[in-house]
């Protein structure tokens, strides 16, 4: 009972083999069956989860840009999501004239696909997660490659001028970032000493972005750009390519692409939470490892929010903008992160203390250096035009030029 | 006995996948063809208990290497889009040297006593740290390491400088 | 961190300082000399830290404070180099440090920061001045060095030399910091570049010096070559190897090694008859270069000889016979001290006096080791930097008080001329007063002056020698010295202005005076720490530290620091040679007035004019020398060996290879050759165009051709080694 | 179990469908795609042998692996310089047929 109190998953899921086994069924049987009855239950929770996001999110949104958001359908408009997925469950698949079918309809299912399985190798608990999955960090970075074809596949599928350019925007975004993001990953890879998720965590006596600030903010900032967020949301920038690849989208397929979306935005907090922040580590997690799951979903929400008002903030970027920021800003500066670290960390002794203030010292030169660089390459561009607006209105001083009359 | 039926299934699927990249007729789908056959190459690599492997698998040619081909694809659709023939017109000629190819080399595999083996002792755990540390140590793969990644900046400057745009009057 | 690392950091700080710059700063005057200042500065901090560390510790000279490195492979064994502290180097670290610091602070007003641009001013000239407004008239005021920050470039650079060569416990690191100084002391002679004068005369201290060096590097290679290694330590412990004969002049190897290094000296010391460079030297920015040649580096000579006169001295006890090095030491630093002393008397340029003076004082320490009073050369070299610093300092703060006078008159008067100054106590008073206590210091005045109890030492440790010639010759030379140094003072400050910008010349300010108070107040107290302990009255007093501290160097303290100061002789004579001299100048110089002739003139009459003229040692050395080597170079070299031999026999050379290759080109390469390659250039053509129907620019034609090669390729294989 | 020889057959019909493909598709990005199945069945041949033959410690086992490692980093170069390639030629001579790019015939 008392693993019962500290443990409650864990302990579920330890009873669920006891009773297959108590079946006689043979050991691959019992294994597979858990296995799959695991990853379904987590699909759907985490499905469900998206019900509550989007509440969450438009409720946030709301407040941030001055309105109330849902507050009709329920107490505080909790019940408001339920209500859109009515309505969209209820609308028309349309396929368009032309579409290759196939890709069409595999295109939101990849979509959403690829953000749950990353969920399979997040520990959430000491005990609780899919499978430890010795290169995790690998398996992560390939999913994330799936969901990119899947918006290809939807974009091009679609027989669409716009929802093609929205696949072309989301290809040169998509793989772009995924360089800086996968070389800061490097740094949690390299600390830890392994690839798996499960390990990172463990080693994270002091929270990696303790140790390295400036690559959990390249990882953050590339996982919302791989996100399609605002502001890197040119994949779908309405003003441009009305609603870019899930254009001909409608119904729950589309519903799919939105679902993909609010999941994924979730699963980046979870992430950078596992990864960065601890994940389940806290005081008391050994001991009680729901209190860890508790950590992990606090530390989550938090960047979950933070996420949103960023969202909610920041205008569109431009796309030789955002692909300037890419290779021009990230990419240098997560190479020249992971090298410096790598080498330093080394070089540091095996005290922790240590290696906190050496690493803290390190990645403080480097930002200094970045904010010395820019500023230079700012100065040494010429100044911007100024845009000198035609007057519409004559200003009052103005002698206002009567039309003569002509002499009688 | 279920291993090989999986086995079975795995290379069926990836050679029929791959038989449909070079026989079908839009490159669309021949792209997307070969997604699922390297995927099947992926799961094979994971049946072979290389689990790093079959994850780069996925990362390298799913998610670069066949994205690359389908933006390819798409840049060029206008010309070779669904008409014509794909295939050259002496197809049949090259599908029999192939055939007699391969029967050849199949021969070859079975007359060979030590491709009967089984797998021998699951490789270790460490074994992708080891991986790493020979890819960095200098009696081992340094100089190749390092000769590859030369490679790849050379492809990736070479194929910038190619697929430039130039702007003003180049002929 | 450990003190021992604090020790090789020492020469860093300079080091940096002259990198950044040049590198960086260089555009920056005041940026400059606060990161030239902040280096001397942080080497300062780190030299006293050391030395209040060491002074304390117990038998320093046995167990010095050291660190070394493996350097360079050689074979089996590695080159170390290290730094290490002992009691000389501790004491040797004291006085350079301050002397050092002191001289950067100088510099800044020395070299006019603050003021004005020059209107006229060029990189590698002297300031000329800049005209400025003043109480609403048109005056000229002294104008910034156009090349200020690379002064501080090149003394931190100095500096460093300086300091390496302190520090190191090797002879190769001595002579890396050796050379450095020489490179920095050719560049700040030739400091303002564009004077002719400046160019030769840098050139002169280069190869002068140069001619030393050389002598030294054998000397470092002999040593190598017969005890395996530079280290201090080790070369001292090898004394069987070194006591054998070399089967050169009779002499142990020891010995001849130190003569070798002693030549070496010679050169960096400016002792005859290489001291030809050193009042040349003067011609680097007036005091500060002055004093690097008079006060610091020329001290690198004496501190490699006191390195090393535990090799000179090898065998040697107290009342033996001198060895031969040690005799010829003795020789040439009394002679010197003479020699440069007669020539003093009869300079009339402010800092030429001095220059002659230090070379004197440096023959007499080298004179001191040569009788074997090795503390009291120690302990005179502390002395003398001190006050000869102060003294340079000095001169320069007049000279620049003068040059203020010049700008503001418009007279034309050489502001280094001792003849049209005069008067200049009322003028500037802190100069006055330190220059005062310098030239009392250098005369050996009683008592108070430092000078006074290391000169003393040095007249005892002849005298308790048994070493009469040397003994006679140093104390004439003290008189002569005291004589000098009051006829310079006189000339200078007393009596009344003999020209108008004498007139005028005004106090500098602070950073030219603080450190003439620092040095003034280190050249009267340095003296007491080495007070003997036999002295009349006053010994005891004050414990005589520096004799049992600088004393552990050598195994047994050989001249009387305590014990030996039996008789009362030598005293006597210094206070007789001290007051007597000091009275004299004064009595000879106090009536001297605008336009007269030296004093001195007419009693010596033909003398007179050799002392003016240096003895004309110039001259001789241009005839010897510089004139042969011309003729060698242009007549010898050029004429006749290189136009008529070597050309000759080229050209001639030339000639029948012509010949043989016209012969072949005719005969073998047109017919052959070229018939070759013709012939094999159109068959390649032909053959490509034959071939060029394979070549269709489809891909997949050649990757058909290519699988085909490779499918047959291993048919054949298999069927080779299948059956 | 899996007999060794499957895995290389496999790989020996996937290098033909590839050559196959390579010999006989006219389109240059169809070609490049059959390419990358060739240099994939070589490296499920590297991957089966190393598993069956040099798995255990004793046999070197990073020796496979580091071959793997350079043929995928062969692939990677060769498609992204072939794909520039063939854009380069389309936008020149707006056609990808590998037949009609002969600048190159004698």
């Amino acid at each position: 009972m008392n693993s019962f109190l500290t443990d409650p998953i864990g302990f579920l899921i330890l009873w669920f083999y006891s009773v297959l086994r108590g079946w006689n069924l043979p050991e691959d049987l019992v294994v597979l069956i858990a296995f799959v009855v695991g990853a379904f239950t987590l699909a759907t929770l985490s499905l469900l989860l998206v019900v509550f996001l989007i509440w969450v999110e438009r409720k946030i949104g709301g407040r941030v840009q001055d309105r109330l958001g849902p507050n009709r359908v329920g107490p505080f408009g909790l019940i408001q999501p339920v209500a859109d997925m009515l309505k969209i469950f209820t609308k028309e698949f349309i396929t368009p004239d032309g579409a290759d079918k196939v890709a069409y309809n595999l295109g939101p299912i990849l979509a959403v696909g690829a953000v749950i399985m990353i969920w399979a190798v997040v520990p959430f608990g000491i005990t609780l997660y899919g499978s430890n999955l010795n290169v995790g960090i690998l398996y992560i970075i390939a999913v994330g490659g799936i969901g990119t074809l899947g918006i290809i596949m939807a974009g091009w599928g679609s027989n669409n001028k716009f929802a093609l350019l929205g696949a072309f925007r989301a290809v040169a975004q998509l793989l772009s970032y995924e360089v800086p993001m996968v070389v800061s990953l490097l740094i949690p890879v390299m600390f830890a000493g392994s690839m798996g998720l499960n390990e990172i965590v463990r080693a994270q006596t002091v929270p990696f972005i303790v140790l390295a600030p400036i690559a959990a903010l390249i990882f953050f900032i590339s996982s919302i750009a791989e996100n399609g967020r605002a502001p890197f949301d040119l994949l779908e920038a309405e003003s441009e390519i009305v609603a870019g690849f899930n254009v001909e989208y409608s119904g729950l397929k589309f519903g799919f692409f939105f679902v993909g979306d609010f999941l994924h935005a979730f699963t980046i907090a979870l992430l950078f939470s596992v990864l960065f922040l601890g994940g389940w580590n806290g005081p008391g997690a050994d001991s009680m490892p729901i209190l860890g799951f508790v950590y992990l979903m606090i530390k989550t929400s938090l960047m979950y929010f933070l996420g949103l008002l960023i969202r909610f903030t920041l205008p569109r970027f431009r796309i030789d903008q955002m692909l300037a920021l890419n290779w021009k800003l990230l990419v240098p500066l997560s190479l020249v992160t992971v090298s410096l670290t790598a080498i330093v960390d080394k070089l540091a002794m095996n005290n922790i203390w240590v290696r906190v203030i050496v690493l803290l010292l390190v990645n403080l030169i480097i930002w200094l250096s970045l904010q010395e660089i820019m500023e230079r390459v700012y100065r040494s561009r010429p100044p911007r035009r100024t845009v000198n607006y035609p007057r519409l209105k004559p200003e009052a001083d103005e002698p206002v030029v009567q039309p003569e009359t002509p002499a009688a | 006995m279920p291993m090989q039926i999986f086995f079975l299934i795995i290379a069926a699927v990836t050679l029929i996948s791959a038989a449909m990249v070079v026989t079908v007729r839009r490159m669309m789908h021949a792209a997307l063809w070969l997604v699922l056959s390297l995927f099947g190459v992926a799961v094979l690599f994971a049946m072979l208990e290389s689990s790093f492997y079959a994850v780069v698998q996925v990362i390298v040619y799913i998610g670069a290497i066949a994205i690359l081909v389908i933006f390819a694809v798409m840049l060029t659709r206008h010309m070779m889009d669904d008409t014509g023939r794909q295939i050259a017109k002496n197809w049949w000629a090259a599908l029999v040297a192939v055939v007699i190819a391969f029967g050849g080399m199949v021969v070859l595999v079975l007359s060979w006593s030590r491709f009967q083996v089984g797998p021998g002792t699951a490789p270790s755990e460490l074994l992708l740290l080891d991986f790493g540390k020979a890819l960095t140590a200098p009696n081992q793969f340094a100089i190749p390491f390092e000769v590859s990644s030369v490679l790849l900046l050379a492809a990736l400057i070479g194929s910038i400088f190619i697929a430039v745009e130039r702007k003003g009057g180049q002929k | 961190m450990a003190i021992e690392t604090l020790i090789w950091l020492i020469p860093l700080p300079p080091l940096l300082a002259f990198f950044a710059i040049v590198l960086f700063t260089r555009q920056n005057r005041a940026l400059s000399h606060w990161v030239a200042l902040a280096g001397a500065g942080l080497a300062w901090l780190a030299s006293m830290l050391i030395f209040f560390q060491v002074i304390g510790s117990e038998d320093l000279a046995k167990h010095p404070l050291a660190t070394a490195i493996n350097w360079l492979p050689t074979g089996k064994t590695w080159l170390q180099v290290g730094a290490a502290v002992d009691p000389l180097t501790a004491v040797t670290l004291f006085f350079v440090a301050w002397t050092v610091l002191m001289i950067f602070i100088y510099s800044i007003g020395y070299h006019n920061y603050g003021q004005p641009k020059g209107d006229h001013d060029h990189a590698g000239l002297p300031p000329h001045g800049a005209a400025a407004k003043e109480h609403g008239h048109r005056v000229t005021v002294m104008s910034v060095e156009p090349m200020y920050s690379r002064f501080f470039a090149l003394i931190s650079l100095f500096a460093f030399g300086m300091y390496t060569l302190v520090v190191s416990n090797n002879l190769l690191t001595l002579f890396i910091g050796w050379e450095i100084m020489g490179l920095c002391s050719y560049l700040l002679i030739g400091f303002w570049y564009a004077r002719p004068s400046a160019r030769d005369a840098a050139v002169k201290a280069f190869l002068t010096t140069r001619v030393g060096d050389v002598f030294m590097l054998l000397g470092l290679a002999a040593l190598y070559k017969i005890t395996g290694s530079l280290n201090y330590s080790d070369i001292f412990g090898s004394t069987t190897v070194l006591m054998q004969n070399s089967g050169i002049l009779g002499m142990t190897w020891a010995g001849l090694i130190a003569l070798l290094l002693f030549i070496g000296t010679m050169g960096k010391s400016a002792q005859f008859p290489l001291h030809v460079w050193l009042p040349d030297a003067m011609e680097g920015p007036t005091p500060v270069s002055a004093m690097i040649h008079a006060a610091t580096m020329v001290s690198a000579g004496i501190y490699l000889a006191l390195r090393f006169f535990p090799l000179a001295a090898m065998g040697w006890e107290p009342g033996m016979p001198l060895t031969a090095t040690m005799t010829v030491m003795a020789t040439i630093g009394s002679f010197t001290a003479l020699f440069a002393a007669t020539i003093a008397l009869a300079q009339n340029d402010i800092k030429k006096v001095l220059a002659y003076s230090t070379i004197s004082q440096l023959g007499y320490m080298i004179a001191a080791l040569g009788v074997g009073a090795y503390v009291a050369a120690a302990f005179h070299l502390l002395t003398h930097a001190f006050f000869k610093a102060l003294l340079f300092l000095g001169s320069g703060s007049v000279i620049h008080g003068m040059e203020h006078g010049v700008l503001h008159t418009g007279e034309h008067v050489d502001p280094q001329d001792m003849t049209q100054m005069g008067g200049l106590k009322s003028k500037m008073p802190v100069t006055f007063w330190t220059f005062l206590i310098g030239g009392l210091a250098l005369s050996g005045f009683p008592l108070v002056t430092a000078g006074f109890w290391s000169k003393d030492e040095i007249l005892s440790g002849a005298f308790n020698g048994g070493q009469w010639v040397v003994f006679i010759t140093l104390a004439v030379s003290a008189l002569l010295t005291a004589f000098y140094t009051m006829r310079q003072i006189t000339l200078t400050f007393l009596g009344a202005p003999r020209s108008k910008a004498a007139e005028h010349a005004t106090e500098n300010k602070w950073v030219m005076t603080l450190p003439l108070v620092v040095l003034a107040v280190f050249a009267v107290s340095a003296g007491w720490v080495g007070i003997p302990k036999g002295f009349p009255l006053l010994g005891g007093i004050l414990p005589d530290w520096f004799a049992e501290f600088v004393g552990q160097m050598v195994r047994t303290a050989p001249e009387g620091g305590g014990e030996g100061h039996g008789s009362i002789v030598p005293l006597i004579t210094s206070l007789v040679v001290a007051l007597g001299g000091l009275y004299l100048g004064w009595l000879t110089y106090r009536k001297f007035g605008r336009g007269q002739s030296d004093a001195l003139e007419k009693p010596l009459g033909a003398l007179y004019a050799w002392l003016r003229n240096k003895y004309y040692f110039d001259e001789l050395y241009a005839m010897i020398f510089v004139k042969p080597a011309r003729w060698v170079a242009e007549t010898f070299s050029y004429q006749w060996i290189d136009r008529k031999l070597i050309d000759g026999f080229l050209n001639g050379v030339a000639r029948i290879v012509w010949w043989l290759g016209e012969r072949l080109r005719n005969g073998f390469d047109l017919p052959v050759i070229n018939g070759a390659g013709d012939v094999t250039a159109e068959g390649t053509r032909e053959m490509g165009h034959w071939m060029k129907g394979m070549q269709t620019g489809r891909v997949q034609q050649y990757m058909v051709v290519a699988i085909s090669v490779v499918v047959v390729l291993i048919a054949f294989l298999i069927y080779r080694y299948s059956g | 179990m899996i007999p060794l020889s499957w895995y290389v057959i496999v790989a020996v019909a996937m290098f033909c469908i590839g050559l196959f493909g390579a010999l006989t598709r006219k389109n240059a990005v169809a070609i490049l795609m059959s390419v990358e199945l060739m240099l994939n069945a070589v490296n499920i041949n590297l991957i089966a042998f190393w598993r069956y033959l040099y798995a255990d410690p004793a046999a070197d086992p990073t020796r496979a692996l580091a071959f793997v490692a350079i043929v995928f980093v062969a692939a990677a170069a060769e498609v992204a310089v072939g794909l520039a390639l063939i854009i380069s030629a389309y936008r020149q001579r707006n056609t990808v047929v590998a037949e009609e790019l002969d600048l190159m015939k004698g």
